[in-house]
């Protein structure tokens, strides 16, 4: 595959908890804080909504990077949700390694309704640090290969 | 205004004057007050304007101590000092125009005087 | 066959300018499904609406999706435009293309093709979408108001006059909170003690009204309309029923050493204390860091005197439960600590003082009895200089980034009333601005200089020194005149910022509701929504939300009231039917998704199952309980076998999106 | 015994050699060894905080390589060394544009990205001496002298760099004089500048800023002032018309430790 670093477009799905980082996304656009067009969001109920099995999805169907954002330790709104995001997530992160798909391609950040700053430059850092790492090595269902 | 003028203070300083809200405080917190013509607040607020070449022809540039209790003080973080060495530095960094020369040092030494007092004046009127 | 409505908004310019709503629409027509793909100007407007509905009826749709706001601002409206001609609500999705595209993009081009893909992703999720209907639970008709200052006694008897049951908890000995402690209010300089303690009366005396003072709210769980709250009434070593507040204990305690919290620790109480005087319930309460019979068993001396047997040494901490619809957050504020504000000498010289120890040393009922003071030699001060914004408007750690919009008026106030009664007292106000929005305030400001010529100097203060003669130099910038000033004091005011209560971070951890970066709570919608968080029956009320003053404050208080009755005299509130669902075929029984659950929503029943061969087996599988599930979609993802599923979000339905985006 | 990498810096060479003198006696007799590097260069008197001064910094950034590459951390004496090495320090373990540049003119074996811990003479005695052991080891407590403790301005500030103590209300120095049995006299002035260099430029102002600090030290009853700078020491003394005298901290706690006379020989 061609890598031209400059002209490469990541694709990029952020999963965004509905009362924390879907509004601080919000937030981002209200006060018009730039980011990339690349970050597309899901929103979800609660981070702990996010099935590791959907990233592994996104990653097979072209993504390459995923972002899941949550609620601050302490301040989900379900109490506990993103506390298990977290353990999932990490344990997400050996798997991803284990089938060799860089783990800086999945990110865990936490955003509050108040930090639309926070989500913009997220994003864009993710976004970048993407990009740095090029095209995903596309994770391909063999069932799915046509003989 | 002095657009280039103003893009090296501000580059060189690392100050962003627009965190300025207009208190006074540095004003207010600086011993050299008496002494300059142009004060704290005002150096924030003309390098803002862009008004650096009456900054350089001041004397004021030379007045300031660089003593830090404007940036300590500054409620806003704009850290008035560093935007006064960089104007000064501006002024001494043209030809000719160093504020001290070593010709006039053996006039100026008394018995006590410490080698820092000429290192650091020569730091900070020359290049 | 599913039929797709597509309706694209240009929000006036907010989405047109920089998303090619045309080519939106147009693309979007061509995705599977799509019977009908339109853009229009203000899609959540009447007419908008109604071009939805329309195409609804006409186009027999099973589905909708609108291109607009955040869903956080109109899924609502669309929803029910969809009901209301018989299209179940849950039916219609939102793509946010503008807070998440058009505001945040410039080049129209790339806008353009991102809402197309925001766009299919809703489409594919539409196309997945399930008819639900929301079940109900009932509400409990009884509020709880958290703090007891003026915003939640305000509260309190507003909800209490529409007859419902009210509980204020309040974290001091009395309610009355910060305003008890003023001495005169703007811009009419009423006496603050005159208006705020018939109202603690009232509240004390209205059947629906019951204060736990002294306590704390220490366990919520629950919803909307269904909270079961823990409070834990504080220990006060004094029995509450029994006492009558006659002060006999106070008069007799040998320990009288205690800075008295009440004012500002200008002065000291004993270690059994009244707050004072008017206090809200009149009830002792022993300081259990003093007194010494609690320390180490000497003295006792309170107990003798006590006619009525109050005094209960053995008193512990009590914890009760209650069931409440309604929760409304009072907790206020208090004014920063000045620790890290040494360049104004607050810690060093006691001739420095806050506002708020201002405001008790001119009180009647502090410690001076009303005459204006020095606190260290007890002499009236000449020249006293009033210091704006002290941790205000600053950008570093320090200080707080806001205004506390109150300062300005109060210093007003306080130069003022200085000025009126001692007219030999120079008075200096630094301030970097004067603001005074609202109403007669400005009139009052101006009233300040010109009637009563208070000084005014634009500019800030930058070092305060006592000097050995007990003056105390303050060194200022007068921006206007250009020049450097010495003013030689006796007294230095400090406008201190405000800032929200420290409790108020823990209570919003247990309510779940959303605080700001400064700890504020933080309203379901700025402009729309202002008394209610974004957590169902949760409400604000005065200063635990921003800096308020006291009209403000009240108003805000009586607006949280009316929001809470307009829950209360609901019998029953409709639940989010965005619950988890177990498919009992593919449950395994295995629990991880009880274990997962934060509410115990989840239970596990044995049921008769008819298997293939016509025989019966008995299988333990999990169920949802629909009026306790919150939504969160913990146990979906827990589940081993994929039994579990979330309405509205589930595993298709946002797979369905992830292939939409990444196609 | 710990080791530090000791820089005393131009002015202790010549005319503040006492300061130097009493520094490493009392050193030796807290257990403290100093070790001077080899070569080192004058720090320059000043730190210049404009971003595109590079060269200015350059001899800063030597000293604390010295002391990365000996293991030790680096303790100065003189307030305006330990001011402009803090900064340095600070500067490029926080600015990589500064970092790569100096590096690039410096040509290490290793980047220097600030690694060294930097010590002022007066935290080494508070955090790693401790002021208790100090006491412990006074022979010739300064009894019933009330001293003033001058900072100045290059000890505290930027407090946030220099994170020395409280830049508004410090208690280092006042710990100090207790711990060698003295009364300290709190006054307003103590961290306010003395004028500094500006005595070469303009003599009024030095004299104007250093009378006020000894005005401001005599209104709170002070016998004698106590500096850690010499350029402080030369204002306080010559510029200030005070008759109250001004010595190096060093001095008081040699004395104080009954190692003065031994240093003078």
């Amino acid at each position: 595959m061609q890598v031209n670093d400059n002209n490469f477009q990541p694709v990029i799905v952020a999963f965004c908890c509905n009362w924390c980082s879907y509004a601080g996304a919000d937030l981002s656009g209200t006060n018009r804080l730039n980011y990339p067009t690349n970050v597309k969001i899901i929103r979800v109920p609660c981070s702990c909504r996010v099935n590791p099995m959907f990233i592994l999805r996104a990653f097979q169907k072209g993504a390459d990077g995923v972002i899941i954002c949550g609620c601050h330790p302490g301040d989900c709104h379900y109490t506990s949700g993103n506390y298990y995001t977290r353990r999932r997530i990490t344990l997400l992160y050996s798997m991803l390694d284990f089938l060799g798909i860089e783990r800086n391609r999945t990110r865990l950040e936490w955003v509050s309704a108040a930090e639309g700053a926070k989500f913009a430059a997220t994003m864009q850092q993710f976004t970048e640090d993407v990009r740095k790492l090029g095209p995903n090595r596309r994770l391909e269902d063999l069932r799915c290969r046509k003989q | 205004m002095n657009k280039n003028l103003k893009e090296q203070v501000l580059r060189s300083s690392g100050v962003n004057v627009l965190k300025c809200m207009r208190c006074g405080k540095c004003s207010g917190t600086c011993p050299s007050y008496d002494e300059m013509e142009y004060h704290p607040h005002q150096f924030v607020y003309m390098v803002e304007k862009g008004d650096i070449d009456t900054l350089m022809n001041s004397n004021s540039v030379y007045k300031c101590l660089t003593c830090f209790a404007c940036v300590e003080r500054c409620p806003r973080g704009v850290e008035p000092a560093k935007v006064v060495e960089a104007v000064r530095l501006a002024a001494v960094r043209q030809q000719g125009s160093n504020h001290l020369s070593p010709v006039q040092i053996p006039d100026m030494l008394d018995e006590d005087l410490p080698q820092q007092a000429i290192v650091t004046a020569f730091r900070k009127y020359a290049k | 066959m599913q039929r797709i409505g597509v309706f694209v908004c240009h929000c006036g310019t907010n989405i047109a300018a920089t998303v090619d709503v045309k080519a939106v629409a147009e693309a979007l027509s061509h995705e599977p499904g799509v019977v009908i793909s339109q853009d229009y100007q203000y899609m959540c407007s009447e007419s908008g609406q109604n071009l939805v509905k329309d195409a609804i009826k006409e186009h027999k749709l099973t589905g909708v999706v609108v291109c607009s706001c955040s869903p956080r601002m109109h899924e609502n409206t669309f929803r029910k435009a969809a009901a209301s001609v018989g299209l179940n609500p849950y039916l219609v999705e939102i793509a946010n293309i503008r807070e998440q595209c058009s505001w945040i993009h410039k080049d129209i081009a790339t806008a353009t093709d991102k809402a197309v893909i925001l766009g299919k992703a809703a489409v594919a999720k539409v196309h997945l979408n399930a008819p639900l209907t929301a079940g109900e639970s009932p509400v409990a008709k009884r509020a709880l108001v958290i703090g007891g200052g003026i915003a939640g006694i305000q509260t309190a008897l507003d909800i209490a006059e529409a007859g419902f049951d009210v509980d204020i908890v309040e974290k001091k000995s009395t309610i009355g909170g910060k305003m008890a402690q003023i001495d005169k209010t703007f811009p009419t300089l009423d006496c603050a003690a005159c208006i705020l303690t018939p109202k603690m009366v009232e509240a004390s005396q209205n059947e629906h009204i019951t204060i736990h003072s002294f306590s704390e709210v220490s366990e919520v769980k629950g919803f909307v309309g269904n909270f079961t709250v823990t409070i834990k009434k504080k220990a006060r070593y004094v029995d509450e029923v029994k006492c009558t507040g006659c002060g006999a204990c106070v008069e007799k305690c040998p320990m009288k050493k205690v800075p008295n919290e009440f004012n500002e620790g200008l002065d000291n109480r004993h270690a059994v204390y009244i707050p004072f005087a008017q206090a809200v319930p009149k009830v002792a309460t022993i300081d259990p860091n003093y007194c010494m019979m609690l320390k180490n068993g000497k003295c006792g001396i309170c107990s003798k005197v006590c006619t009525a047997g109050a005094i209960d040494y053995k008193q512990q901490d009590r914890f009760i439960e209650q069931k409440y619809g309604a929760i409304i957050v009072a907790t206020g504020f208090n004014p920063i600590n000045l620790d890290k504000y040494d360049e104004f000498a607050y810690n060093q010289c006691p001739d420095v003082v806050t506002s708020l120890e201002l405001e008790r040393l001119m009180n009647a009922a502090g410690p001076n009895g009303g005459t204006l003071l020095r606190p260290s030699d007890k002499t009236h001060p000449h020249t006293i200089v009033f210091v704006q914004c002290v941790g205000s408007r600053c950008d570093d750690e320090k200080g707080k980034p806001y205004c506390s919009k109150i300062c300005c008026m109060y210093t007003a106030k306080h130069a003022m009333l200085i000025r009126e009664k001692y007219p030999d007292t120079e008075v200096y106000v630094f301030y970097i601005d004067v603001r005074t929005p609202g109403k007669n305030f400005d009139e009052f400001y101006r009233r300040a200089v010109e009637q009563y010529n208070v000084h005014y100097i634009k500019g800030m203060v930058g070092k305060v020194t006592p000097k050995s003669d007990g003056k105390i130099d303050v060194q200022a910038s007068d921006l206007l005149s250009n020049e450097q000033l010495h003013i030689n004091a006796d007294m230095v005011v400090l406008a201190a910022a405000i800032e929200p209560d420290k409790t108020a971070r823990p209570l919003a951890t247990m309510l779940t509701t959303q605080m700001d970066t400064n700890d504020f709570f933080t309203e379901a919608h700025p402009k729309l929504r202002p008394v209610e968080s974004a957590t169902a029956g949760i409400f604000l009320s005065g200063a635990c939300q921003g800096p308020k003053d006291i009209p403000e404050t009240v108003a805000q208080a009586s607006a949280a009231a009316a929001k809470a009755i307009g829950l209360l005299v609901k019998n029953s509130i409709t639940c989010n039917p965005c619950v988890a669902h177990s498919d009992e075929l593919l449950c395994n029984g295995c629990s991880s998704c009880e274990k997962v659950c934060p509410y115990g929503a989840i239970t596990y029943q044995d049921k008769e199952f008819r298997m293939p061969d016509r025989t019966t087996a008995i299988r333990r599988v999990a169920s949802v309980n629909p009026a306790v599930c919150q939504g969160c979609g913990a146990c979906t993802v827990a589940c081993p076998s994929g039994a579990m599923d979330l309405n509205g979000f589930s595993n298709s339905q946002i797979m369905a999106e992830v292939d939409a985006i990444c196609k | 015994m710990k080791t530090f990498t000791y820089y005393p810096g131009c002015t202790l060479r010549t005319k503040a050699k006492d300061l130097d003198a009493y520094a490493r006696s009392c050193a030796e007799a807290l257990g403290i060894a100093l070790e001077e590097p080899a070569d080192w260069q004058c720090c320059g008197g000043a730190y210049t905080t404009a971003k595109d001064e590079i060269a200015t910094k350059l001899s800063a950034v030597r000293t604390l390589n010295a002391a990365k590459q000996a293991g030790n951390p680096l303790v100065t004496v003189c307030s305006a060394c330990h001011n402009v090495i803090k900064q340095t320090n600070y500067d490029i373990s926080r600015d990589e544009d500064m970092a790569q540049k100096v590096n690039n003119y410096l040509k290490l074996d290793e980047a220097y990205t600030g690694e060294t811990t930097v010590y002022h003479y007066l935290e080494m005695l508070r955090d790693v001496v401790g002021f208790d052991n100090i006491k412990s080891k006074v022979t010739k407590p300064l009894k019933g002298k009330k001293i003033a403790a001058y900072y100045g301005c290059l000890l505290l500030r930027p407090a946030k760099i220099l994170a020395m103590d409280n830049p508004e209300n410090p208690t280092i120095m006042e710990d100090f004089i207790k711990a060698i049995g003295g009364t300290p006299v709190i006054y307003a002035q103590r961290n306010e500048c003395c004028g500094g260099y500006i005595t070469m430029e303009d003599k009024a102002q030095a004299v104007k800023r250093s009378s006020a600090v000894m005005n401001s030290a005599a209104d709170m009853g002070a016998d004698m002032v106590i500096t850690a700078c010499p350029l402080c020491l030369y204002n306080l003394k010559k510029n200030s018309g005070s008759q109250i005298p001004v010595y190096y901290f060093t001095e008081l706690l040699a004395e104080a430790l009954g190692l003065k006379e031994d240093t003078n020989e």
